[in-house]
């Protein structure tokens, strides 16, 4: 369990994950939920457990409408799909799943290889 | 108190103590055997709010190197809504001596219920520490009173 | 103005609404202007006066004069409406036994100014197009009027009159002030300049009590400082602490209901900057509790006789900016 | 010149063995005004007081010093001491050198000058003690009780069956509350109005008890002990004397189209109504927004059909005033407006209900004669759907922050009942938790789980859609199940958090009484005085303090009459003596310590005085009220001139200890 | 006379502070003057006068008295007394000069006031003649020529050089001490700048003011006057005039306890405090309209009752430009005047 990516979603998300008392109404207003691999209150609680690679891995983040249906409902102002979107942020950002790693760059250059690419290259990849 | 090479510096710090929670916070430690420098030596108000800033001007004069004023939790005062008025007197006056110049390490607020003997101790230990790292009073001394 | 206004209090006298005046007398000399109580439009006409040297807030008077029988005329500037208020909200004046009218307010001059520029001698002192002719007995000089206008003016937070009978002139608004700025610049000091400053400043009172005396919010039947049983009493800053302490008091005790009239610094003897002790608390209050404007009405509670649940605690003042 | 009598307690060895109690005897026999100073093993002991009686007669002492354990331990015994031996009892100081002292310390030297230093700064206050006696104030004996539902009632029979006299204020026609309304009570299913109508009978019967119906406190003044209330009866322009209940105006009444408040709105009253049929008092009242008499002057058809000539369309509110020595607060609860929860489609679809309105739909005296039928169609309802912690348990901006307690047990007693009478409805209960502790409850709840199959599914409803078949779709989680869940129900029931009633807030003002943010008033202690506020005199009973259930507010309601009837018995209270006072000379009148007075023990009077300058002038000065004052010294410091001080702990008192200390 | 070039200011202060302490009014930061103690790079304030009078170097605001120590029951008492070093007020204006005298008709007169004595003995006032009065001055008022100022020793400006003389042994002393800085120098410039001096004091808007009407004979006419009234009612009751008052003499007796003793010390105090002159029995002037009228009495018909017709004003004018509310002995004269 990664615990700085714990951290880094919870500050990107400013979500409080503690104020969950996990009534399950936002999973129950969620009209993405049979699309779903982690629910909503999954997610919440998932982040809360620290366990982050598992949603980051799941196709889940990426069928979430951000439609903040769970953000309106929630009784507790919990705010679960700030979490799904700081978690998608969170893979987004992840650097060991780079498409390309920079020191592959040198390598791969050749005098066809446009310069704009490579600024592209860094500028996606790289944090 | 004189600042002597051989000795460590020794503050003498002024607690005011409400009666409801923190005197019996203080008592607490007592019973438990919690140890706190003999630096501190509290005086009982029924309710922090009865603490004028006046008197704690006073012990500044007379020599008090720090001073520290308990009362109950927020929320929890005996007379319900005294410790609301302390936090926001407090508030201004430390912030008044701070706009002065006094350092602002030699005042203090802490909630303290009764049932925090072991709080009461550590903020004792801790204020001291804080107080004996500014050194003496200079700067809200009264030249008069300063021993010999 | 001096004339329109002494025609209303002559009508006003006439018409048996009031039964006597307060206003501004006329001196020796051009800006020594002494608050007064006038009787008859003969006393109205030989000595009234309301010009740039006008600048003292005669609501404190009104503390005595409404509880005399009849009513009396005030003529409150803006910034006066709101130690009036604050008054009436403290039930230190009878509202009913003053009849107010508003006007117009300053920026009022300082004499002192004129004075600090080396200008002495002082016959007469004329505002043309905003720049001062002063004949002096040395001879014609002149200055940029703002140049000579009252520090409390320069930074005058409204031209809006909060209580009134009538009104004359036009209403003001308001206004966004700079009033702080020099609160901020201490603010930003490290504790031991600040302490120096201030150390600088204080040791200069020489307790006359004038800031006390003028304070329209220090109304006091017996002040804790002429008080021998209020275990602060002293008549004399016999230490440097007894310099510190009166002035921590006084502004503790007017923090909350301190209109930032700006009395206090006008008239030290001293030029001492009493008025940024007061605007520290305004700010502070401003800042820890919502904007404060004491005067502004006269039902709010003050800031110190209020609490919220989530008040901020003490600590914030160890927490923030530079030690 | 004073004559301070200090005695040293060894405390065994709990102080002796840290500090030097000869040495502390000894320095402190030194102090200017101390003419006599012992050290004894034990000074709590009878020979230990003795010592202290002996040497207060002997040595004519005006004060004493006790340097021993906490004030909080024996402040008392040494006081009951020193008035056994003639000295007053506020002559006596501690010195805490045990708890604060012996006890923390280790080093024999510097706890025993500590201890020399606090036992300084006791004699510097003893100094400066006045005596004070404590002062009396009479009680009338005579209550009020503010709400009439089951808590004002049980607490009116109560101090009632004591032999006191007391009044009930209720702002309804009618004496009942919300358990009138209500159909069945958990966990025994027996009818409310049968349990509680006949407590109804008995309060109106009672020679004790006064009901002023359809009345409101308009304002309250006094203290403990001698409250003066202004109680506002409302013109129900009938006359309450003359009326026989006989009900004939309200069926021959002509304006029959006003939705009936007791039933919640499903069925109409008429514009001269009785609330129902066992109404306390039975009286009838006329709705002035509906009657035609009343709006246009034409009709007068009430008039004409009573025999008695009870109806009076020219009454108007009527204000009376009484004394009373206790007032109880009961002013119990409402259930929360639904217009927030759009989700919930409340405000869109007539089948979706609150449980208050489900008890009445349920009710045989109800709309529909007890049958269970769907308001919009009035067909038999087959599947029903119940949501908990509406609006409860939420974050401030959604709801209220608190569980409202009772929607786990009634949402139970209202699936049971329905499988109960109609064995073809499925019902459904979304839950977070099921909270049933409490005497029978969880038997209760697993009955209507394992014997009525009420389904019982973890998860909260999403959202409650109504379709154009007439079916309402809820959508929600099961969240056990890990899916979501839509059903087809035919009616959805909320179960609405409950808040204090509106009337509480200004009330809570008049009464100078604290309330939480949600409205509740507050107990004086949480765990230790729960049903009294912290203002004397004024006791709480039922939901006003927060949410309750009937048996538990019953309970509560019996003990806030019970220490009302502990004030009522007595004939005067003795006041606590260490109150504040104000020096009227030097008040200015501000109103600075009105403000921040938590009791409202201050008021301002104009008093005639003769000034410094000799001249006679009307002043206002603050006056603060000994019996109410509870002496915490707010006033003290909000004072700008020093007028305020406290009796025991007075400026100049605190001033000689800070001396003392810091010398 | 003797005299200094202007320019060599510097050098004349360090030679005086050499031997004796110097005190010069200079210039603060916020624009006023005071008089400090003189240190290297000083400079001498170019304003008509100091906010404060000269009368603190002999009776300052506060002065410890005696101590008192307390042993248990026993109480010790300790003369805190220190004899006072030599000191030299130097550009003491003609008006302040002239409150020595006043002064010293109080202190001086018996029962000596030794604490008084003491500084005054220790003091030498080298007085500085003025060039440039203000509209507020009315010196000529009392009889005192601004152009001539009394003093132990007098300086007199000509925009060149600074001329001194002795007006009696002890400035002679103090003109011997720096004798080597100075030479004899022609007066000619220095009388023409004095005359002028004297021209513009006699335009100056307070000219016309005199004494003719008060004096100590006059207590009848003006005691139960009925501008009192009127006169004192603006009155906030402060300190400033007679703090700022080079001739209010008045003080009070205080003890302070410091925890370890007692200080007992004297402060000044002022007529327009309400406790002014309390005594166990109350306080014989209750109102302000009394405490006001003392003040001018004081200074108008009691003082020159007691002191052959001296008055114990100098017209100074500092109590014209400071009281908050400009009400001052001008004014009060000018009401009062019964001719």
């Amino acid at each position: 369990m990664n615990k700085n990516l714990k951290e880094q979603v919870l500050r990107s998300s400013g979500v409080n994950v503690l104020k969950c008392m996990r009534c399950g109404k936002c999973s129950g207003t969620c009209p993405s939920y049979d699309e779903m691999e982690y629910h909503p209150h999954q997610f919440v609680y998932m982040v809360e457990r620290g366990d982050i690679e598992t949603l980051m891995n799941s196709k889940s983040i990426y069928k979430c409408l951000t439609c903040f249906a769970c953000v309106d409902r929630c009784p507790r102002n919990v705010e679960p799909a700030k979490v799904v979107e700081a978690v998608r942020l969170a893979a987004i950002r992840q650097q060991g799943n780079n498409h390309i790693n920079p020191n592959q760059i040198p390598g791969m250059l050749d005098d066809d290889m446009p310069q704009q690419a490579i600024v592209t290259a860094f500028r996606k990849y790289i944090k | 108190m004189q600042v002597n090479e051989n000795k460590e510096f020794q503050p003498l710090i002024v607690a005011f103590c409400c009666n409801w929670c923190s005197y019996a916070g203080a008592d607490l430690a007592g019973t438990n055997r919690l140890n706190y420098p003999d630096n501190i030596k509290i005086i009982r108000v029924p309710c922090s709010c009865r603490v004028n800033p006046m008197f704690i001007l006073r012990a500044f004069q007379r020599g008090a190197d720090g001073v520290i004023l308990c009362g109950c939790h927020p929320g929890d005062c005996h007379y319900t809504s005294g410790n609301y008025f302390t936090r926001r007197r407090m508030t201004l006056l430390f912030s008044m001596l701070d706009f002065l110049g006094i350092e602002r390490d030699r005042t203090r607020v802490e909630w303290v219920s009764a049932a925090e003997g072991a709080k009461f101790a550590a903020t004792m230990n801790e204020f001291t520490e804080a107080v004996k790292k500014l050194g003496p009073n200079r700067r809200l001394e009264d030249l008069r009173c300063r021993k010999q | 103005m001096q004339e329109a206004m002494i025609n209303k209090a002559k009508q006003l006298l006439a018409d048996g609404v009031v039964d006597r005046v307060i206003g501004w007398k006329r001196g020796e000399f051009a800006y020594d202007i002494t608050p007064a109580v006038f009787t008859s439009a003969e006393e109205l006409d030989e000595s009234f006066v309301y010009d740039d040297f006008t600048a003292a807030n005669v609501s404190k008077y009104l503390v005595k004069e409404s509880r005399k029988d009849g009513k009396v005329l005030a003529f409150l500037k803006p910034c006066d409406t709101y130690s009036f208020n604050q008054l009436v909200k403290e039930h230190r004046v009878v509202r009913e036994n003053v009849y107010i009218v508003g006007i117009p307010g300053g920026p009022k001059l300082d004499a002192e100014k004129i004075k600090a520029k080396g200008i002495t001698g002082i016959l007469s002192v004329k505002n043309e197009n905003y720049t001062l002719k002063i004949e002096t007995v040395y001879g014609e000089e002149s200055m940029p009027f703002y140049e000579a206008v009252l520090d409390k003016c320069a930074s005058c937070k409204s031209k809006k009159h909060v209580i009134y009978d009538e009104l004359m002139g036009e209403e003001g608004d308001v206004l966004d002030s700079n009033r702080f700025d020099m609160v901020e610049k201490l603010e930003n000091m490290t504790a031991q300049e600040r302490y120096d400053f201030w150390r600088e400043q204080l040791s200069k009172c020489i307790r006359c009590n004038a800031c006390r005396n003028v304070c329209p919010a220090c109304t006091c039947e017996k002040c804790v400082f002429d008080n021998p049983d209020s275990g602060i009493e002293n008549k004399a800053p016999a230490d440097s602490f007894e310099e510190n302490m009166f002035h921590i008091i006084r502004a503790f005790h007017v923090a909350g209901r301190c209109t930032d009239c700006g009395e206090c610094s006008r008239v030290c003897p001293q030029n001492i900057p009493l008025h940024l002790l007061n605007r520290k608390f305004i700010k502070d209050i401003n800042a820890f509790y919502g904007e404060y404007q004491a005067g502004e009405d006269a039902v709010s509670r003050a800031p110190l006789n209020e609490y919220k649940q989530n008040d901020c605690e003490a600590n914030i003042v160890h927490e923030r900016g530079v030690e | 010149m004073q004559r301070i009598g200090v005695f040293v307690c060894h405390c065994g060895t709990n102080i002796a063995a840290t500090v030097d109690v000869k040495a502390v005897a000894e320095a402190l026999g030194r102090e200017p005004g101390v003419i006599v100073s012992q050290d004894y093993q034990y000074m709590c002991s009878e020979s230990g007081q003795n010592l202290v009686k002996n040497a207060i007669k002997e040595h004519k002492l005006t004060g004493v010093v006790v340097c021993s354990c906490s004030p909080r331990m024996h402040e008392n015994t040494f006081r009951n001491a020193a008035a056994s031996a003639g000295l007053n009892p506020y002559l006596v100081e501690i010195a805490n050198i045990r708890e604060q002292c012996s006890w923390i310390h280790k080093d024999i030297a510097s706890a025993t000058e500590k201890a020399i230093i606090l036992g300084k700064a006791a004699v510097a206050k003893v100094h400066l003690n006045a005596p004070l006696t404590a002062g009396e104030s009479p009680v009338v004996k005579r209550a009020l009780v503010i709400g009439g539902g089951i808590a004002g009632i049980q607490t009116a029979l109560d101090i009632a069956e004591a032999g006191f006299d007391v009044d009930i204020v209720e702002k309804k026609p009618t004496i009942g509350g919300k358990m009138a309304q209500i159909d069945k009570t958990f966990p025994t299913l027996d009818c409310a109005a049968c349990i509680l109508t006949p407590k109804m009978v008995e309060a109106s019967q009672n020679e004790h008890i006064t009901i002023h119906s359809y009345s409101e406190v308009a304002d309250v003044k006094g203290f403990v002990g001698n409250f003066t209330v202004t109680i506002k009866k409302k013109a129900r322009f009938v006359d309450e004397t003359k009326c026989t209940g006989c009900g004939l105006c309200t069926e021959k009444c002509p304006m029959k189209k006003v939705p009936n408040e007791f039933n919640m709105g499903f069925d109409n009253r008429s514009a001269i109504y009785i609330p129902f049929a066992q109404a306390v008092p039975k009286v009838a009242t006329i709705d002035p927004n509906n009657c035609m008499m009343m709006k246009t002057g034409k009709c007068g058809v009430c008039s004409k059909v009573c025999s008695a000539g009870a109806i009076d369309y020219k009454q108007e509110d009527r204000l009376i005033e009484q004394q009373y020595g206790a007032i109880v607060v009961a002013t119990g609860f409402e259930p929360i407006k639904l217009d927030k929860y759009d989700e919930f489609a409340y405000n869109q679809c007539p089948d979706v209900v609150t449980s208050l309105e489900l008890e009445r739909l349920m009710n045989a005296a109800g709309p529909n004669g007890g049958t269970l039928l769907r308001p919009s169609d009035k067909t038999h309802p087959h599947k029903i759907v119940f949501v908990q912690c509406v609006g409860s348990r939420c974050d401030d901006s959604k709801g209220k922050p608190y569980c409202s307690k009772i929607c786990c047990m009634y949402t139970a007693k209202h699936a049971m009942l329905i499988r109960e009478k109609y064995p073809d409805t499925e019902v459904y209960v979304f839950y977070i938790d099921v909270r049933t502790p409490g005497k029978n409850f969880d038997e209760f709840y697993r009955r209507a789980v394992e014997q009525y199959n009420v389904h019982y599914i973890k998860g909260m409803v999403g959202k409650v859609t109504p379709r154009s078949d007439g079916k309402i779709d809820v959508q929600a989680s099961d969240l056990l199940a890990n899916e979501q869940l839509h059903i087809d129900a035919d009616m959805v029931v909320l179960a609405a958090a409950i808040e204090p009633d509106k009337t509480a807030r200004p009330l809570a003002t008049m009464l100078t009484t604290q309330m939480d943010t949600n409205d509740f008033f507050t107990e004086a202690h949480p765990k230790l005085r729960p049903v009294e506020s912290a203002t004397a005199g004024i006791f709480l009973s039922g939901a006003c303090q927060g949410p309750k259930d009937i048996p538990e507010t019953v309970a509560q309601a019996s003990a806030a009459a019970a220490k009302a009837i502990v004030l009522l018995v007595k004939n005067s209270i003795t006041c606590n003596p260490c109150v504040a006072h104000s020096d009227e000379l030097m008040c200015n009148g501000c109103s600075s310590c009105e403000k921040v007075c938590p009791y409202g023990a201050i008021t301002y009077i104009d008093k005639e005085f003769k000034m410094p300058d000799r001249t006679i002038a009307v002043r206002r000065v603050a006056s603060v009220n000994p019996a109410v004052c509870q002496g915490c010294g707010a006033c003290t410091v909000a004072c700008p001139s020093g007028a305020m001080d406290l009796n025991g702990f007075s400026n100049s008192q605190i001033i000689a200890e800070v001396d003392a200390i810091c010398k | 006379m003797l005299k200094i070039s202007l320019d060599k200011l510097d050098k004349l202060f360090e030679a005086i502070s050499a031997t004796k302490t110097l005190y010069i009014p200079t210039d603060r930061e916020d624009g006023a003057a005071e008089y400090r103690k003189y240190e290297s790079g000083m400079k001498l304030s170019s304003a008509l006068n100091t906010v404060r009078s000269a009368k603190d170097f002999f009776f300052p605001q506060t002065e410890n008295l005696v101590d008192f120590k307390m042993d248990g029951k026993n109480i010790e008492v300790i003369d805190v007394r220190e004899e006072s070093e030599d000191f030299v007020i130097f550009g003491v204006r003609a008006c302040d000069a002239r409150s020595f005298t006043i002064l010293d008709k109080v202190f001086l007169a018996e029962p000596v006031d030794s604490y008084y004595k003491n500084r005054r003995d220790h003091g030498t006032v080298v007085a500085m003649a003025c060039t440039r009065p203000a509209e507020t001055c009315f010196c000529g008022t009392f009889g005192i020529d601004a152009a001539a100022p009394e003093g132990d020793a007098a300086c007199y400006s000509d925009g060149e050089s600074l001329f001194i003389e002795a007006h009696n042994e002890k400035g002679q002393q103090f003109i011997d001490s720096i004798a080597s800085l100075l030479k004899d120098g022609d007066t000619s410039k220095l009388e023409e700048v004095r005359a002028k001096t004297r021209e513009i004091l006699k335009k100056l808007p307070l000219a016309k003011l005199t004494t003719d009407n008060f004096g100590g004979d006059k207590l009848n006419e003006y005691f139960n006057s009925d501008k009192w009234g009127e006169l004192s009612e603006s009155c906030l009751g402060c300190g400033t005039c007679t703090f700022v008052c080079p001739t209010c003499q008045c003080y009070d007796i205080k003890d302070f306890n410091t925890g370890h003793g007692i200080k007992r010390f004297r402060c000044w105090d002022s007529c327009m405090y309400s406790d002014f002159t309390k005594m166990a029995h109350g306080n014989p002037r209750l109102t302000q309209l009394e405490r006001f009228r003392q003040r001018f009495m004081h200074k108008l018909v009691y003082f020159p009752a007691n002191n052959n017709g001296e008055f114990g004003c100098v017209g100074c004018g500092r109590c014209l430009a400071k009281c908050p509310i400009s009400m001052n002995i001008v004014k009060v004269m000018k009401a009062l005047e019964v001719k």
